[in-house]
């Protein structure tokens, strides 16, 4: 499985889903996108903080261990560090598999992983 | 500067310290003598304990390891990323 | 939760995943992409027959009925039809919401329910 | 024509009856008769009356549906879409 890491403080860009790998039939990717209402209150944005070296290692550990179980031919991670404005993504996810239920399977549980154990914090500025 | 263990805070152990990191001279301490160690420099850590993770140069640490000179211990409180 | 399905002979299109409503943290795009290989042979492409009334109809159903389980801000179905070259989307899913969860739910459940019920074939030209 | 049910063939079944479509002129006919009188006429649709599921006006129809004139009835094999 290819796996590709990046953490920056740009604006995360997508490649968007209408063309793939002729040996893949899925193609996801997935945003996890700043709200602007955190919980009653308004935001502008989010702030993210990363222990970066260990972010990056622990998302590819995730990513080897769920191989296994979910057997994709390319993952692509995109974690944005810094302040995210509401509406600009904090994370993109993007798989390329085979079929529909091993991309949809990692995706979910990379992102339950992320959540738990990747060390990168967020706070409202 | 060759035997000196760094201790990394981050999110709101940050603020608690005042630093993002302190260089502690050891020769070997275990986890829960390095929580103790903490406390007792900055007690309002103690609070925080529970939930806190440790890490091993960008490796969660079993609860019995033992960190050595050159090591970059983290303290990981509860993650947000995603 | 806002549907819009569209079944068209052109190339499908990916709007990506980089910039969100700011009431949503969820975007997933999904593409199933039509493979080289169908079984040992290597092939040029699918054609898709529909009955495109039914199609239509039968999609809006599906999603509705799946709106309560997983409610969503949005979700685009685009469905081509005719010759899709190996490579290129046969279908896209665009969801947005306010959490991944039940993103990941409503797009699962009706990809399983699009290859069910859906008045649309495939076949090798 | 309008008295008249349309009955329409897709995928492999358009095929097997060479056309994507038959005016059939009846009163009213269940979905056990319209099979009846289908495969008569193309004896080749009997093997795959198992798995071929009846829509009419685009929707699914049940097994004890009654199809009237106007009607517009389509014959749905297993579908492949996605």
């Amino acid at each position: 499985m290819k796996v590709d890491i990046k953490m920056t403080r740009a604006p995360l860009s997508s490649r968007g889903v209408s063309v793939a790998d002729g040996r893949c039939g899925a193609l996801v990717e997935f945003a996890g996108v700043v709200r602007k209402e955190e919980g009653e209150r308004i935001i502008e944005g989010l702030d993210y903080e990363a222990y970066e070296p260990m972010a990056r290692l622990e998302m590819g550990k995730i990513l080897q261990s769920l191989a296994g179980e979910f057997p994709c031919a390319s993952v692509e991670v995109q974690h944005r560090v810094g302040l995210v404005p509401a509406g600009e993504a904090s994370v993109i996810v993007r798989v390329e598999s085979k079929h529909r239920a091993e991309a949809f399977g990692l995706l979910a549980a990379f992102m339950d992983r992320l959540k738990a154990d990747v060390p990168i914090w967020k706070s409202v500025p | 500067m060759d035997s000196v263990m760094r201790v990394l805070f981050f999110a709101h152990l940050k603020e608690i310290t005042g630093t993002h990191s302190a260089d502690i001279s050891t020769e070997g301490v275990a986890a829960s003598s390095l929580w103790s160690l903490l406390i007792e420099r900055w007690p309002a850590l103690l609070a925080h304990r529970e939930g806190t993770r440790l890490a091993c140069n960008g490796i969660y640490a079993e609860a019995d390891a033992i960190f050595g000179n050159n090591d970059e211990v983290a303290l990981i409180p509860p993650v947000s990323g995603g």
